[in-house]
């Protein structure tokens, strides 16, 4: 995939693009998202490994504004941004050139460091196993333990709205994302309450989640503006651990197309997608099925009504699982 | 130097919460953090704590005043959090540093107070390294891992805990604990440490003679121009020490604190007539050349920097000190 | 001696302008009574209500916060209501999934002619947030330390 | 007998409610002449619990299951599923078994389709 | 430094027996930037006023707070008071401690408390407001009516009663609508044409009046006084100004066979036609599809025929653009078709026919001559079976119109009449569910036909049609006499049930107008404004709205006339200043303000900012027509940025509301 990859930023630079891609790092994993101008920065520098994870469509906005033309490589949850960010009128579509990249699922450093690896100088990719050269020695591991949890729940390998593809194009899948959701749904509200303060309760309002986020593109965000009347830099109380996520959460209602970027950037690990697929499981209860950045044309549930859509009371009456 | 079986370490906490608060690193690998001990707490398996040491010395959120208004009238009511003795166990050799780096900061005239206060009441308890990660880079600063400063140092071996008073606040803290007993800590393998692949970081092209090379440098536009700039590097950083004052009006009054700034943010040093670091570059300059460049000009040539390796661990994209020091270093190159 | 004082809840009710703030006018022309913990704050309509303004309630200490509007159907605005309700709902069942006690929110639509309905709401929605107590879960500590 | 109504409404899934009496299932019925209550009637015997009645009516059984009804009604209330539920209600009375299969015989006329017959068509059509 | 005065009303003994109003005046006179308070018995008598506006000049007032009854009842008032003493109307703020405190409360420590939280809270409010002004935008004084049936008609000759111009825009040839097929109108039984078709001529002969017919509105641009449409004008190859209408082109046509939509298809026409006699304006159109000229390039017999050579095979569409101040739909109504109730064999014999179909075989001008024969073999027919609300009044979805089409009852009643009045020996059955009547004079008429001319009314409906020998079978229900009916039938008459017109829906989103799911247009209130559109300059005219009969059609085009009338009668238009406003720093053109708003009040524009170091980005950005908007704000809620704000009910300010009655 990589030499294939890369040999096509070649040639799409050669016919006067900019391309975004990946910037080989200090190890195997640190990849860093760049935009190549010449060869010979992408013979030395581009990369695309199974730790190309970071969706980066949002930088197209930026991109796409830039003048001339950028390609870029996207996996198919990253063509759901892109297409939900043309949707809102953010990406200039006509200055992107989009490859849709196939994508096997993304490995994330943080799930190898939880299965307990240290020193983790290098890996070799081998299949269904990863060989993992540590400090102190190497050891094999099931690639599925380095795959993020996104990744693990994939709802769709399909590529959107490119302009060629490289792999072959995928299906939506059946998947299981919304359990977790539901097991926070199957308990009390004290045990709720007990999870969402424990884990709100490590936020640093580093903002990484808002950033990195695509969905997250104002020009000025409520809590970075003081006549907002919720601007912060830091959660000085339990209220603004809440009130940052709640809101955020809702601002992206509808528009989330569930990249789970938020929670992969999170340096303190806190389960923010459970929030935003909470959204998404009661909009698909509530309104009918509606995922985000699907197509160009459907009015997303926010800011679309049925006469007969159920009360807020429908909340309290059906208990936990509205 | 002390010693005591680590079958004992529960007992050794118990001994020192009983007359002082005491934090010991606690929690999972990625989000462990700096917990107050209570009975049947334990020591993380994970090398260092998600945020540095500093939060117990310059935390997040602090109060200053209370103004209370009446009517009217308003009031300034003096409203710091009260200082009580506090005991750090755990510190890494890097953090450790870090309190050196801050000190020169919020010590120097005019003194911090709050700071200031926080600092007299806390016991250092540094714990030598044994297991560094891939991304550690002290000994690129000078720095020993196996032999880390504080009040007291700690090391963990065969079975036992060594300690070593390194102050007199050290020593009065010893003094004060039962279970220990005289020992001498065998000789560590250092073997893992020559391998890391980040020790011979060349810091040549930095410092405060260098500036305005190092500021001019075109490399600030690549290396930059991935940044999301959230605040994540800053926060989990040890030695970054920005922070911005802010009134929160409670309806009945103001309270006034200070919070961790990032100069990674949009906001950061805003002044009526603008942004002086309008773009991203500008402000993601400012964070590498404040760690490389200005603190070293302004403290003797010492980098703000103690290779802990939080920012490579953290930056959501993965750009970092180690990156930056690389490009500008080859930039450096004759 | 400590004076076990009866709990009084602080509620805050947005009215939309065309319905429920005339429905509530209603009830005072006929004097029908309903707790004072109840303060109506005017909104052109139900869609004007920004989740931000419920949140900012329960953090100065309201209690309990309740949204009336028109009914589905008769917004002055045609659509608003619709909106609203989606936006409720959602909202609602977020503060629900935090372990927030979903008693403390609710939406009602009453009418212009519904004087009765709204007293009624109100006496039932005071007594539900008392029989919770003070809110503990949604609060800002700062706001509380008079 | 409230419960029965309720019986013969969850059965059927039809809400006699909806009836706005136009009597258009009772035109379109072919087994008028041997109905002594037609489906119009059916539809306000439900709904006004009349249910014994027509548990013990002979029309229940008259009833071909042709669907006439339930295709032409305007209001969706579809009278045919009503009375497939009264005679499942008639079924599941114990003790109380109206109908012995000698009784049958007699009573279908030679000229019309066996209702058991098309009844069967319709249960077993998926 | 705000100034604000606070004015505490007694309302006699309204406010003042449950609430202490003088420790109210106190308390909130030691509120933050209150520099007055004061209570008085009754703040909106003269003398209470005058005390206003003495304060407001004495003192420069910043702001008033009003702590009274409900804004509802006399804001207006005292925003006038203020503004007399020179303070925008916008500074002042209404504390309702009457109905919502004092009426409710019967202890006056928890009244006079919570007087005081409202009155914060006001006051809170009243630091944040900024004076409003209400902005004005010219009015076009032209009106376009869309469709030239009755209440097209109507609406134009009413308009330009009142001196205003008007077009009526209609897609058929001619004007006149469905009216101009009906023979004769209930109850009165006067015929049709005799009262159309004079207003039709009126119509075309008033200078003011414009008709721009084979037309239809392609596009609508702009808003409430301003409206700017695109009208496209189709070819029919006939030039209107030199063509006479003398109809020979219509005689030596040789392409005859084609349907003849005025007669519903009952007969044939030429490949050039005028629909009828008193056609207007009376001028010939060839139908392209079946010319054979324009189809072929071969015949031309109408142009040589043509003595004033008015044909013009190489006419091309012409687009109209023209501005409006105001809007009228007058789409109308169609038959629905009776594809879905075969039950009836509609389909299977041509002597079952629709009640419209029926007006032409009694009308003299249709295709009997109005000598009422079996469409199959043209034999009298002896027995008519009428069957009422087919389509009509279902359960929806499949089943057909879940509404009651209102005017099927009368004109059946009308058809059975007239049939036994012409034809004694026939036997007429009207199957009917209900008859509703209401209306003057209309049960009189109803049972008229029942009991003057016995037309037998049976309660139930028909279940089956079914062609056989040429009698068609009917099989139907008699509920009150408790029998099945068989009749042998010579014809049977479907009252289908009424629908939109088809061009309504895709004009209704170049209009912004809602619909509901039948496709009526929505009134702006469905009791209050019933001849409105949401859409503010949009009005509603006849059955586009809901069924309708023709003094109704006429009624209401008459009142949407006047609503016109009041719009086109103003030079400009103010606006309600509490509006929308977007940031367009802030605003990052996503759209989900546009999508919520329900007036089309927000439109984009790619707009040029400066960025950091002297850069320049091109962003797009929402921008608010205040003339459109009109201050709901569903807007503000979708715009995750906050970059649009209301006026007047800010975030601020009901923030600032929060806060006080939250503490």
């Amino acid at each position: 995939m990589q030499e294939r990859v890369k040999a096509k930023a070649i040639e799409l630079l050669e016919s006067g693009c900019r391309v975004l891609g990946w910037k080989a790092g200090e190890f195997f994993y640190d990849v860093t998202p760049a935009v190549f101008t010449s060869r010979e920065e992408i013979e030395r520098d581009f990369v695309f490994n199974p730790f190309c994870g970071a969706n980066q469509s949002k930088y197209l906005i930026a991109e796409s504004r830039r003048g001339g033309r950028v390609a870029a490589f996207l996996k198919p949850c990253d063509t759901y941004s892109f297409q939900q960010l043309q949707k809102e009128h953010r990406i200039l579509r006509e200055n992107v050139y989009a490859v849709g990249v196939q994508c096997p699922g993304m490995c994330d450093m943080d799930a190898l460091r939880a299965a307990g690896l240290r020193g983790v100088t290098g890996a070799e990719d081998r299949g269904e196993k990863l060989l993992v050269h540590t400090l102190r020695g190497d050891r094999e591991v099931d690639r599925s333990l380095a795959l993020s949890e996104r990744c693990r729940v994939c709802k769709s390998k399909k590529l959107l709205d490119c302009d060629e593809m490289i792999g072959q194009q995928g299906e939506e899948l059946v998947s299981t994302r919304f359990t977790e959701v539901e097991r926070l749904e199957a308990m009390t509200p004290e045990e709720r309450f007990a999870f969402w303060r424990g884990e709100l309760s490590r936020c640093i309002r580093c903002n990484a989640c808002r950033n990195v986020c695509p969905a997250c593109s104002c020009e000025k965000c409520v809590f970075d503006n003081p006549a907002s009347g919720a601007e912060n830099k830091a959660p000085a109380s339990s209220f603004e651990e809440n009130l940052f996520h709640i809101i955020r959460a809702f601002h992206v209602a509808g528009r989330c197309t569930d990249c789970g970027e938020c929670s992969r950037v999170c340096p303190q690990h806190i389960p923010l997608h459970l929030l935003n697929r909470k959204f998404i499981k009661d909009i698909n209860q509530l309104y009918g099925p509606y995922q985000a950045g699907a197509d160009l044309e459907t009015r997303p549930p926010l800011v679309d009504f049925q006469q007969d859509d159920p009360e807020p009371s429908i909340v309290g009456e059906r208990g936990t699982n509205p | 130097m002390k010693k005591l079986p680590l079958s004992q370490l529960d007992a050794l906490f118990a001994a020192i919460a009983e007359k002082r608060r005491l934090y010991i690193p606690a929690g999972e690998a990625g989000t462990a953090s700096f917990t107050p001990w209570r009975e049947g707490l334990k020591l993380t398996d994970a090398l260092n704590t998600a945020r540095s040491a500093k939060d117990l010395f310059f935390p997040q959120v602090e109060n200053l005043a209370d103004f209370k208004v009446t009517g009217k009238q308003i009031q300034v009511i003096e409203n710091r959090d009260p200082a009580e003795p506090f005991v750090l166990f755990g510190v890494r050799a890097c953090d450790c540093r870090s309190f050196d780096i801050l000190d020169k900061v919020f010590l120097c005239d005019p003194v911090d107070t709050y700071y200031q206060a926080r600092r007299e009441q806390g016991t250092v308890v540094t714990l030598a390294c044994t297991e560094p990660e891939e991304t550690c880079f002290c000994t690129a600063l000078g720095i020993d891992p196996t032999d880390p400063a504080g009040d007291v140092t700690a090391w963990m071996a065969e079975g036992f805990l060594y300690l070593r008073a390194n102050t007199a606040r050290g020593e009065e803290l010893l003094s004060s604990l039962p279970l220990l007993e005289e020992g001498e800590k065998p000789e560590q393998d250092r073997s893992v440490f020559e391998k890391l692949p980040l020790r011979d970081l060349d810091w040549s092209a930095f410092g405060g003679e260098r500036m305005m090379e190092r500021f001019n440098a075109p490399q600030w536009a690549s290396l930059a121009e991935s940044c999301l700039g959230c605040g994540t590097c800053t926060f989990v950083c040890p030695t970054c020490q920005c922070y911005d004052i802010k009134d929160f009006n409670t309806g009945g009054g103001v309270k006034r604190y200070r919070c961790w700034d990032s100069c990674m943010y949009s906001d950061f040093t805003l002044m009526s007539a603008g942004q002086p670091r309008p773009t991203q570059l500008e402000r993601f300059r400012q964070r590498f050349m404040h760690k490389l460049v200005y603190y070293p000009a302004n403290h003797e040539g010492e980098f703000g920097c103690v290779g802990c390796g939080r920012c490579l661990q953290k930056c959501p994209i993965s750009m970092n000190i180690v990156k930056v020091a690389r490009a500008l270093g080859e930039e450096a190159k004759p | 001696m400590q004076v076990n004082q009866e709990f009084r809840p602080t509620i805050a009710a947005f009215c939309c302008n065309w319905c429920s703030y005339a429905g509530a006018d209603l009830a005072g022309t006929n004097r029908l009574q309903y707790p004072a913990d109840v303060k109506i704050i005017r909104i052109p309509c139900s869609c004007r209500l920004n989740p931000l303004f419920i949140l900012r309630a329960f953090q100065r200490g309201a209690d309990g916060v309740i949204l009336c509007g028109c009914h589905p159907g008769d917004c002055h605005y045609t659509t608003g209501n619709y909106y609203a309700r989606r936006r409720m709902t959602l909202l609602f069942s977020m503060l629900d999934y935090l372990g927030i006690e979903r008693e403390r929110t609710r939406v009602e639509w009453v009418s212009a002619a519904e004087g009765a309905k709204f007293a009624e709401t109100m006496n039932e929605f005071v007594s539900t947030v008392a029989r919770l107590g003070e809110n503990r879960r949604l609060e800002d500590l700062r706001c509380k330390s008079e | 007998m409230k419960d029965m109504t309720e019986l013969v409404t969850r059965i059927s899934g039809a809400n006699p409610r909806k009836c706005m009496k136009c009597g258009k299932c009772t035109a379109a019925c072919p087994a008028y002449d041997e109905m002594d209550y037609h489906p119009h009637q059916f539809v306000d015997m439900v709904e006004t619990g009349r249910l014994e009645e027509l548990m013990n009516s002979r029309g229940i059984y008259m009833c071909l299951s042709c669907f006439a009804c339930l295709e032409r009604c305007p209001r969706s209330v579809e009278p045919a599923r009503l009375i497939e539920a009264v005679r499942l209600a008639v079924i599941r009375q114990q003790d109380k078994n109206h109908l012995k299969p000698e009784q049958i015989p007699p009573l279908l006329d030679p000229d019309l389709p066996q209702q058991a017959i098309t009844s069967a068509f319709r249960k077993y059509r998926k | 430094m705000q100034k604000i005065g606070v004015f505490v009303c007694w309302c006699g003994s309204n406010i003042a027996a449950t609430v202490d109003v003088e420790t109210v005046s106190d308390a909130l006179a030691r509120e933050p930037g209150v520099v007055f308070s004061t209570n008085y018995q009754y703040m909106c008598s003269q003398a209470g006023q005058d005390m206003i506006q003495e304060k407001i000049r004495e003192l420069g007032l910043t702001g008033v707070v009003i702590c009274s009854c409900s804004p509802r009842m006399h804001e207006a008032t005292f925003r006038r008071a203020c503004e007399k003493a020179g303070l925008n109307p916008y500074l002042v703020e209404i504390a309702n401690i009457r109905e919502q405190c004092s009426w409710i409360h019967k202890d006056k420590a928890v009244g006079t408390e919570k007087a005081i939280i409202l009155g914060r809270a006001a006051i809170a409010k009243v630091q944040l407001n900024a004076p409003l002004t209400a902005g004005e935008s010219p009015v076009t004084k032209r009106a376009l009516v869309i469709g030239g049936g009755i209440a097209g008609i109507q609406t134009a000759l009413d308009i330009a009663e009142a001196g205003f111009p008007v077009d009526i825009v209609e897609k058929k040839p001619t004007i006149g609508g469905k009216m101009t097929q009906i023979d004769k109108t209930f109850p009165t039984l006067d015929c049709a044409a005799c009262i159309l078709t004079p207003k039709m001529v009126d119509a075309a002969q008033n200078e003011k009046i414009n008709i721009i017919s084979y037309a239809q509105v392609e596009e609508v641009a702009g808003f409430v006084g301003n409206f700017s449409v695109k009208i496209r004008k189709r070819a029919r190859f006939v030039d209107e100004t030199k063509c006479t209408g003398c109809g020979l082109c219509t005689e030596k046509c040789p392409q005859k066979n084609v349907p003849n939509e005025f007669n519903q298809g009952l007969d044939n026409r030429r490949a050039i036609y005028i629909p009828f006699a008193q056609a207007v304006p009376k001028v010939a159109t060839i139908d392209p599809n079946y010319c054979t000229m324009l189809k072929t390039g071969k015949c031309g017999v109408c142009s040589k025929v043509c003595t004033a050579g008015a044909i013009d095979y190489r006419q091309q569409d012409e687009i109209i653009q023209q501005e409006y101040g105001a809007i009228v739909a007058a789409t109308g109504f169609e038959p629905i078709s009776m594809e879905k109730f075969d039950e009836f064999a509609y389909s299977q014999s041509p002597d079952v026919v629709t009640s419209l179909e029926f007006e032409r075989l009694m009308n003299a001008a249709g295709p009997t001559g109005g000598t009422l024969l079996r469409p199959s073999d043209g034999k009298h027919p002896h027995t008519l079976v009428f069957v009422q609300c087919v389509g009509s009044r279902c359960d929806g979805g499949e089943k057909g119109k879940p509404y009651c089409s209102k005017i099927c009852c009368m004109y059946t009643a009308k058809h059975a009449m007239l049939t036994r009045e012409k034809y004694p020996d026939t036997e007429v059955y009207v199957f009917y569910i209900d008859v509703r009547t209401p209306g003057k004079n209309f049960d009189e008429f109803y049972r008229r036909a029942v009991e003057e001319y016995g037309v037998h009314y049976v309660k139930g409906m028909v279940g089956k049609v079914a062609p056989e020998n040429g009698k068609l079978k009917v099989q139907a229900s008699d509920l009150l006499g408790g029998r099945q009916l068989h009749i042998d039938a010579d014809m049977v008459v479907l009252a289908a049930a009424i629908e939109p017109d088809r061009s309504a829906r895709p004009l209704a989103t170049m209009l912004t107008a809602s619909m509901d799911t039948n496709d009526f247009f929505t009134e702006a209130h469905p009791k209050l404004r019933p001849v409105e559109s949401p859409t503010a300059g949009v009005f509603l005219s006849g059955a586009c709205q809901g069924p309708k009969d023709i003094p109704e059609t006429v009624a209401q085009a008459g009142a949407a006339a006047a609503k016109v009338i009041g719009l086109l009668s103003r030079d400009h238009l103010t606006c309600n200043p509490c509006v929308a406003e977007s940031n367009e720093l802030m605003c990052n053109g996503c759209s989900a303000c546009e999508k919520v708003c329900p007036y089309g009040a927000i439109t984009y524009i790619d707009k040029e900012f400066r960025g950091p170091n002297r850069t320049t980005l091109v962003r797009r950005v929402a921008q608010v027509n205040p003339a459109v908007c009109q201050g709901c704000g569903a807007c503000t809620v979708a715009c995750p940025s906050g970059a649009m704000d209301l006026k007047g009910f800010s975030n601020a300010q009901i923030m600032a509301e929060v806060d006080a009655i939250c503490k």
